[in-house]
């Protein structure tokens, strides 16, 4: 993009008066600095409630149909007879409230004999369903690519907003409407979807194999359509943005690594969530229109009365196609992460990025291959050897762009000057955690050696150690690296290096052990195992150090929530660049203006210049609108 | 989608008449058009990419597209094949600032891609009579399912084109401002181009 | 105070300590129960050592990164008048851990191809001698079809029960297809797990080398090779497994007990006596392994699960000719079952 | 070149795809074998979307600093539906399925 386009032809947006009314600032705003923290607030709500389930989850396979604590009485039904002690009246009394979740108290002849409160088998399902549906894509997409997404590249680029950011509004309230809805089947009759968030038909599309399937799971598939078309969209805006928006003298091998990752994560976001949308529909079909997509002939209720269906269809068309979708999707959940912690590493080991051509390369490797891995994840569910072998092969070959990532983190951090705040202490355990992440993912790759570990806790800790241990330490330390530029202020170093402790030290004793229990053969998505399986009785002591160890690590987040929140309003003032950080959100004011900045930058260097020649000036750092040090020299 | 009444509406005021959309802006929201339209195919991928090997998995008896009225569908094709034409025929006009031009040929395209709506509707309706519902069989849970969301996609074309209607009579386009039309344009054509691979591989095979 | 140069070590030791601990720890606990026993002669081990090798090399990149990571945090911390190196990376070295992992990941890929195949696309063929058995798995019950003494599905002689019955050291090949949803075969300890679909059929293969029996004196199940079965006295019948809840935690202690007024069956160097409980001098009892449904597949998935008894190959033909006995002619396979699934019999090799 | 040769060319372009359109029922009802028949309709199919796209949607005459974007954001979606559609073919397309 060349440097003779002044900023007032639209090319970095145009400069517009703040709105006052308060419906127009922070309702409705189409600013998207703004949209960015609505993204934030919502995904953080629903990251607290999914993790309350995923602990609820844990209590029951610890102590199998014992009450929950605190929730279980909060939240259990009434029995009837309770009810009728309850309201003598007949008339005025209420009918005895659904609770697909937990057990009401079982009473003989008046008296308690099995207290309630506990989780429910059905509930178990549905735990593990929208906890798996929350955490991916009402919190992780939303915070990597909503909130970072949108308040990172404006700023990064040095643009004034979003290309098209009346639809940047439109694709939140798409995203809210979902979060509605998927919400809402929590009080339907049948509860909400109860197939695991991969939703495998025949299950998840026959009310005769799981009550659920034609309302809570039809409203989940609604749901995930609406999140999905608001993806679309903020990818397309996002792909449109960094395309044209640039700055002048923003060339692409002068974009920071974040913005290079959201616009890899765009392109799967534009071209890979259709695909699920249309897979989506589908399933809706089967589910309340009576088609057969995915139903073939033959298949009998328990009873084995022939269902009436006509069938035809086929169940591992669903896997392929949703498959499709959710590989890519993946990457979606990491690549951004894998973008703040480049950023944070450069910042806090004070040197640019090691082979920052390498990074980027290894990212669009991974955007083409990310396409054609897919079957990976179904090498045990009845695909050809033949297909095995090929998924097997790409799958081997994809590993290989996340090795380069990790050896070129290691190799910026030598020699560097490690920063021991906590932002930095976050960079380092993503590349920490993302390794082990990374490495256990090999043993699923092999083909032979994932038919033991395939739908064990040794898949649950592959993902969590990606998922968890990756992108949500690499968001917790964005958080804290960009807090100032949200909202003005800093938080508190100590208590943010203490929640980084308790989460480092709870996450690996919760996720760790899983690996064991997966060798131990210790099935996923099963709720009470160890009161069926007799080869899973000697784990069942590590279940139980597990859940404490995530009772631990659910607890630890309440110290960041308060420093967040206290820090956002008691915190003190930030200055306009607190990290001495080069890339060009630091240049403007903390918290950033409306229209971002007053002249659109003019870009001189690459975004990771710390320390080209520190002895001319006393400086470490040159920011990506200022000449370096070394240009300066001569 | 437009950049333009995108800033219309940003600075709160009503979107009055031409409001010139620089050379850059014009071409911004093109590209982020042809982004969409891009998911767009992605979506009819998956349905069109589910339908080939679900018919070549299954069998010729359930897979016949000749239980479906063919000659209602060529009619069909030409009708949007027709609205095309007018669609590109109204954004050379508005280029030339031929605002009368412009308003008829879209008001063709309207009720071009109303005869298709209709005809499709009496498809649907002459199925329903005979029983046929989406639960017949696969072949004709593709059917309805393909089918349907390409007519969905005809409908929402239909209302944006209505309200382009509207605006040019009002004046609000002329050959500075006309990004909005050339995009909705690409929208009808894309759902012209689904429905090229549709009418062979649903009717004639 | 701490002196100086320890100070530096107090955050990483105040957060890897713990980990270290909590992770050895987990070995502790438990009953060290982690890495199942393989008793797949077939090919258990041939997943095992591949598993070794991919744990070996992934174990030693493990150590590799961490090491550096850790020793990186602690040896370049920021410092006051600390020099960096500035540099924007080095052809060489990307080159190097381009090349080194790509050639290990695409080795590793091939080696594992010839274990695929054979695990996956060379089912053993009836010349080669196999035991064959369908899976009919339904929402939360497991149902296998022996095809009876003729070898055959589709007739009278086919018997079907909720226990999967084999014989040891012979090969057997599982046909597999699903009465409504999605489940998944998993039998742990001999590394056999595959999905089960409606609609299709899916199959999986596998060798017993061990029979799995329970020691009354430790309370604990064993697994006995046939000479070590034969060479011992084991109550076949005669004796009901029982258990008890230990703690909240759910964990259970399994025991035997006699069945009150049942004669016990023992099968001592291949033949069978019956025995009053008290004058009945045994060894072992004849015990089973679980199998389990592997594929979330409805709200009772936890409770799918059904046993696996594995028999010597004498006391597998006896079962089988005793089955041809007690069954007539009208059992329920006689029924739609034959109508949608008869080409099951035929599809093979 | 003017407008109006434009509108000429639209004509012609029309002309061209409604007897494509005839063209393609006509095929369709001589039997050149089930994959001879499904190859040419969608061989014709394929031709009248490049038309429509090079003409109509003006990809012919793309200018400017989007037109290499908008090629490749228009191609890589059809590498995409191919790819989809060749590894769905073993597993779902070439199975015997139940009901035949």
């Amino acid at each position: 993009m060349s440097q003779e386009h002044h900023d007032d032809d639209g090319r970095g947006g145009h400069i517009h008066q703040e709105p006052t009314s308060f419906f127009w600032k922070y309702v409705l705003s189409i600013d998207h600095k703004m949209i960015g923290k609505q993204y934030l607030f919502t995904a953080m709500f629903f990251l607290l409630f999914g993790g309350m389930m995923a602990l609820m989850m844990r209590w029951q396979i610890a102590y199998p149909s014992q009450p929950v604590p605190v929730l279980g009485a909060l939240l259990k039904p009434l029995a009837a007879e309770q009810l009728e002690a309850k309201y003598p009246d007949a008339k005025t009394r209420p009918k005895p409230a659904k609770n697909t979740i937990f057990t009401a108290d079982t009473l003989k002849d008046g008296k308690v004999v099995i207290q309630g409160g506990a989780i429910a088998p059905e509930g178990y399902t549905k735990l593990v369903t929208m906890h798996g549906s929350m955490m991916i894509f009402f919190v992780i997409i939303p915070i990597l690519v909503g909130a970072f997404g949108n308040f990172l590249i404006p700023l990064h680029i040095g643009a004034r907003d979003v290309a098209f950011p009346i639809l940047n509004a439109l694709s939140y309230w798409l995203f809210f409407i979902a979060s509605v809805l998927i919400l809402g089947a929590f009080f339907l009759e049948a509860g909400t979807a109860a197939a695991g968030w991969t939703s495998y038909p025949p299950l998840s599309a026959l009310s005769e194999m799981d009550p659920a399937s034609s309302s809570g799971g039809a409203i989940w598939v609604l749901s995930l359509f609406f999140i999905g078309f608001s993806s679309i969209v903020t990818g397309v805006n996002f792909l449109a943005t960094i395309v044209t928006m640039r700055a002048p003298g923003m060339t692409w091998t002068r974009l920071p690594l974040v913005t290079w990752s959201q616009f890899i994560t765009a392109v799967f976001q534009t071209l890979a969530t259709p695909v699920l949308a249309a897979a989506l529909m589908m399933l809706f079909m089967d589910q309340v229109a009576g088609t057969n997509f995915f139903i073939p002939a033959g298949i009998h209720t328990t009873a084995d009365e022939p269902l009436s269906r006509a069938g035809g269809g086929h169940p591992l068309l669903w896997q392929h196609v949703f498959w499709f979708y959710s590989h890519p999707a993946v990457y979606i959940l990491i690549l951004p992460g894998m973008g703040i912690a480049s950023d944070l590493l450069s910042t806090f080991a004070r040197k640019p990025i090691f082979g920052y051509k390498a990074m980027v390369a290894s990212m669009c490797g991974i955007m083409f291959l990310g396409f054609v891995v897919w079957g990976h994840h179904m090498f045990l569910s009845g695909i050809g050897a033949g297909m095995g072998k090929f998924f097997m092969t790409t799958t081997m070959l994809i590993a290989l762009p996340s090795a380069i990532k990790v050896f070129n983190w290691l190799a910026t951090m030598y020699g560097g000057s490690l920063s021991w705040r906590s932002p930095g202490l976050w960079a380092y355990s993503f590349i920490a955690m993302f390794t082990i992440g990374g490495l256990s993912g090999i043993f699923m790759a092999a083909t032979p050696v994932d038919i033991p570990m395939h739908d064990t806790y040794y898949i649950v800790a592959h993902f969590h150690y990606v998922v968890f241990g990756g992108t949500l330490m690499a968001v917790f330390g964005g958080l804290t690296f960009w807090f100032p530029k949200f909202f003005g202020r800093m938080m508190s170093e100590f208590w943010a290096k203490v929640h980084w402790a308790f989460t480092f030290v709870a996450f690996n004793l919760t996720f760790f052990p899983m690996h064991l229990l997966g060798e131990g053969g210790h099935m996923r998505r099963i709720g009470s195992a160890v009161e069926k399986y007799e080869f899973l009785q000697p784990l069942q002591g590590m279940n139980v150090f597990i859940t404490h160890a995530a009772i631990l690590l659910g607890f630890s987040q309440l110290i960041f929530l308060a420093n967040f929140f206290y820090s956002m309003f008691y915190g003190p003032k930030a200055e306009a660049n607190p990290w001495r950080s080069n890339t060009l959100e630091w240049t403007t004011a903390s918290p950033v203006p409306y229209h971002n900045y007053d002249r659109i930058p003019i870009v001189q260097h690459g975004p990771y210049e710390y320390n080209a020649a520190p002895e001319t000036t006393g400086s470490d750092w040159q920011p990506q609108d200022r000449q370096t040090n070394a240009a300066k020299k001569g | 989608m437009s950049d333009a009444s995108a800033h219309a509406a940003h600075a709160g005021e009503p979107g009055h008449a031409v409001h010139a959309v620089s050379e850059f802006e014009h071409a911004q929201s093109k590209l982020g058009m042809w982004l969409f339209l891009a998911s767009e195919v992605m979506f009819f991928s998956g349905l069109i990419g589910a339908y080939i090997v679900l018919r070549m998995g299954g069998t010729k008896e359930v897979f016949d597209g000749s239980v479906l009225n063919w000659k209602l569908a060529a009619v069909n094709t030409v009708a949007l094949l027709a609205s095309s034409l007018t669609m590109a025929l109204a954004i050379s006009a508005i280029r030339r600032d031929d605002i009368h031009r412009a308003a008829i040929n879209i008001f063709l395209t309207i009720s071009l891609g109303g005869v298709f709506l209709i005809i499709k509707a009496i498809e649907y309706s002459t199925k329903f009579l005979h029983h046929i519902t989406p639960g017949t069989n696969v072949f004709y849970s593709c059917y309805f399912t393909m089918t349907g969301f390409h007519g969905i996609h005809v409908l929402a074309g239909l209302i944006v084109l209505g309200v382009l209607l509207v605006r040019i009579l009002q004046g609000r386009y002329s050959s500075k401002n006309y990004t909005v039309i050339e995009n909705t344009g690409l929208y009808w054509h894309l759902v012209d181009v689904v429905w090229i691979f549709l009418f062979p591989i649903l009717y004639l095979l | 105070m701490i002196p100086e140069p320890l100070k530096k070590f107090i955050v990483p030791a105040a957060v890897g300590l713990p980990v270290l601990v909590g992770i050895i720890l987990t070995f502790l606990h438990g009953d060290m129960g982690y890495t199942l026993p393989n008793i797949n002669s077939a090919y258990g081990e041939e997943i095992d050592s591949l598993y070794r090798i991919i744990m070996y090399t992934v174990g030693f990149v493990f150590f590799l990164v961490e090491g550096l990571l850790v020793y990186f945090v602690i040896e370049y911390r920021e410092r006051p008048g600390r020099k960096v190196i500035y540099t924007h990376g080095s052809q060489k070295a990307e080159l190097i851990w381009t090349i080194v992992p790509g050639l290990y990941l695409i080795w590793l890929g091939v080696y594992q191809i010839s274990s695929w195949e054979r695990i996956r696309e060379k089912f053993p063929k009836a010349s080669e001698g196999r035991e064959l058995v369908q899976v009919f798995p339904q929402q939360y019950a497991w149902d296998f079809r022996h095809p009876g003494e003729n070898g055959a599905f589709g007739d009278e002689d086919d018997w079907n029960e909720p226990v999967l019955k084999v014989p040891v050291n012979q090969n057997i090949l599982l046909k597999m297809s699903s009465k409504d949803v999605i489940h998944s075969f998993f039998l742990p300890f001999a590394r056999v797990k595959m999905d089960v679909l409606p609609g299709m059929q899916t199959r999986a293969w596998f060798k017993l080398d061990r029979i799995p029996c329970w020691d009354p004196k430790k309370n604990q199940a064993v697994l006995l090779t046939e000479p070590e079965f034969k060479s011992k006295r084991i109550a076949m019948k005669g004796f009901a497994l029982k258990d008890k809840v230990r703690d909240t935690t759910g964990v259970r202690d399994f025991y035997y007990e006699p069945v009150p007024g049942a004669k016990v069956k023992v099968a001592a160097d291949g033949k069978l006596e019956d025995f009053d409980p008290d004058q009945a001098r045994i060894d072992y009892i004849f015990h089973h392994m679980d199998v389990a449904c592997a594929e979330l597949c409805g709200m009772n998935h936890y409770t799918m699960r059904a046993f696996c008894e594995v028999y010597p190959q004498d006391l597998y033909q006896k079962l089988v000719a005793d089955k041809a006995e007690e069954i007539d002619g009208a059992d329920k396979w006689k029924t739609i079952w034959d109508k949608v699934y008869a080409k099951f019999n035929v599809i093979d090799e | 070149m003017s407008a109006e040769n434009h509108d000429k060319i639209y004509f012609k372009v029309f002309y061209a795809l409604v007897g494509l359109t005839a063209l393609t029922v006509a095929v369709s009802h001589i039997n050149l074998g089930r994959p001879g028949n499904i190859g040419l309709a969608v061989l014709i199919a394929g031709f009248k979307v490049c038309v429509v796209g090079a003409f109509f949607m003006h990809l012919k005459d793309e200018r400017g600093e989007m037109r290499n974007w908008t090629y490749a954001f228009v191609f890589f979606p059809f590498v995409l539906f191919g790819i989809l559609v060749i590894l769905l073919i073993p597993d779902v397309g070439m199975r015997v399925m139940a009901q035949n």
